[in-house]
């Protein structure tokens, strides 16, 4: 049985009811994401996750994707800045490239399903695809070749490659719990830390509980944040010490 | 009827039983030009003959029939003759394609070739293991690298166009077309929301 | 003549259609057994059928023909179309290999014997489907197993000497800026396959 992420019933602080739901209510902004305990939603996902034998893997895709684009607009909406370009932050764009993604890829499960159909109904086709058993063997002869070639092939497989971040791909992601113990100890012990250092070198899912983390500290008014400008390095500091 | 016509060999038919026997012990389907090469004959008179040939090779008149399919022409067996087909022979390629294959194929269908990473944005998940499933069913093969030290690109297979029949890839549905009532998520998403009386 | 039998549907018949269709999907000769039990009819009912198909299908009559050998019943190219048939299968020389054969014979010449797996981790994708198009070209043969039970390993061959034009592997172009700074390259390829992430 697939997870159901749209039907995903959740009780939060903010909101109570199934997840597309919220998801509406933030598209409507007639709920405030601020308000939205993020890493709650994460973890009603994990335990619905956990009482289902296998991995779900299209539901994490499906709910990884949503889960992103509410993070990005709730980071937004956390760090309004002092002056920030409009366009960059408005919430109906960023909704809109949300849904934009989603139709596209909701256009291909279209087509997966119109390919099942016509399975069904070609299973009456039935065709050789080896050679006819009686048939001449089939000759390949093959021009002369430079061997040169074949070096090239061997150094084009040993060149570096080029960067491409796979890192959305890892499905498996630490407990919220370790970031939370960790930043705790850094601000107990230093005071104040740059976020962005901290989650330099990780994964990107890493980064992104780390992330779930920072909001649930703030949200517990545990620490405060700081941004000079959007997508500049996060401060953190205990919200004690600033009071 | 047909004896007559071979009293005196009519020309056609001299092409049409070499066309036969190309399809006969082909492997894949035939283009055109592959049978007028293979036939020494022109692609006009080879069309003609082929015509002749579909009248003869069709459901309900012969256990054979020729199909125009995957670019080109071959032979495959009568609807009618399936259930004996299926006990005779198994159908590894068709069999159990998962949800994830089947969204996987699609992309390469419509976007090949096409990378296992460009794959995985599109769907939102690892597409490793559904491409390689879909390689080994031989479905989909590889077609080339994305520049030096690239991903490799994947593409669909004439044997795709086969088990799905069709006479060529445009012969799939418009994209735009399939998402229709996909489209709008937002106006989705509220309708939900209307109906839960939010 | 057919089509007036047809207009009564004689049993017959429609088991004729049934076993042309079997034959004609069929990789392997069929025995009479195995056509009658797919047919799902009788093996002297079956018989009967076959001799009806090898009324119609035999030289001078149809560029199909069905033969009797040694493991059963097949249909193979009439001998008048023996010239388009080579024609055929004779593909023109070819000019290159695919760039996914490419890689993988260079694996194997340079660091042969080496087996699926291991090239599967240089290129980052499965190579069975290319080791086994080598082999068939004659390019790549077996060279024993890694040990006791382990993979089966590949070499490169005499022909593909002569392709390429060495007088033996210690011919290949030198990669020795590659090998020199990782002191290993077989070591190298796999490090870098894997940063790939492929």
């Amino acid at each position: 049985m697939a997870v159901a992420v749209r039907e995903l019933p959740l009780d939060l602080d903010a909101f109570e009811g199934p997840f597309d739901l919220l998801l509406t209510l933030v598209l409507r902004e007639e709920l405030d994401l601020a308000d939205v305990d993020v890493a709650g939603v994460v973890l009603a996902f994990v335990e619905r996750l956990e009482e289902r034998a296998a991995l779900d893997l299209e539901a994490c895709g499906e709910f990884l994707v949503l889960v992103a684009a509410l993070l990005e607009l709730k980071a937004r909406g956390l760090f309004p800045g002092e002056e920030v370009d409009l366009e960059d932050l408005d919430p109906e764009e960023a909704a809109g490239e949300l849904a934009e993604r989603l139709a596209a890829y909701r256009r291909f499960r279209a087509a997966a399903g119109w390919l099942e159909e016509r399975l069904e109904t070609e299973s009456e086709r039935f065709f050789r695809t080896g050679p006819a058993p009686l048939a001449p063997v089939p000759l390949r002869p093959l021009a002369a070749q430079d061997p040169a070639a074949l070096a090239a092939a061997l150094r084009a497989l040993a060149a570096e490659p080029p960067d491409v971040s796979l890192g959305h791909l890892v499905l498996s992601y630490p407990p919220v719990s370790r970031f939370l113990d960790r930043f705790r100890a850094l601000v107990r012990g230093r005071g104040r830390f740059s976020f962005d250092r901290e989650v330099t070198g990780l994964t990107r899912p890493e980064q992104i509980v780390a992330f779930l983390a920072l909001l649930e500290l703030r949200k517990r008014g545990e620490v405060a944040l700081g941004q000079a400008a959007p997508f500049e390095p996060i401060t953190v500091w205990s919200a004690a010490s600033a009071s | 009827m047909e004896r007559s016509l071979r009293l005196v060999e009519n020309p056609v038919d001299r092409l049409a039983r070499t066309l036969e026997a190309l399809l006969v012990i082909a492997a894949k389907p035939l283009a055109l030009e592959e049978l007028a090469a293979a036939a020494a004959d022109d692609a006009e008179r080879v069309e003609t003959a082929l015509a002749l040939l579909a009248g003869r090779y069709r459901e309900g008149r012969s256990g054979i029939v020729l199909e125009r399919v995957a670019g080109g022409y071959a032979f495959r067996a009568a609807r009618e003759a399936a259930d004996a087909c299926a006990r005779l022979v198994e159908r590894p390629v068709q069999r159990n394609l998962s949800q994830a294959a089947l969204e996987t194929l699609a992309v390469v269908a419509y976007l090949g070739p096409v990378s296992r990473p460009e794959i995985a944005r599109i769907r939102g998940v690892a597409a490793d293991s559904a491409v390689a499933g879909l390689v080994e069913r031989g479905l989909v093969a590889e077609a080339g690298r994305a520049g030096e030290g690239g991903a490799v690109r994947y593409e669909t297979t004439p044997l795709f166009e086969r088990v799905f029949g069709l006479a060529d890839r445009s012969e799939l549905p418009e994209l735009e077309e399939l998402a229709g009532e996909a489209g709008d998520l937002r106006a989705r998403l509220e309708d939900v929301a209307a109906r839960r009386g939010a």
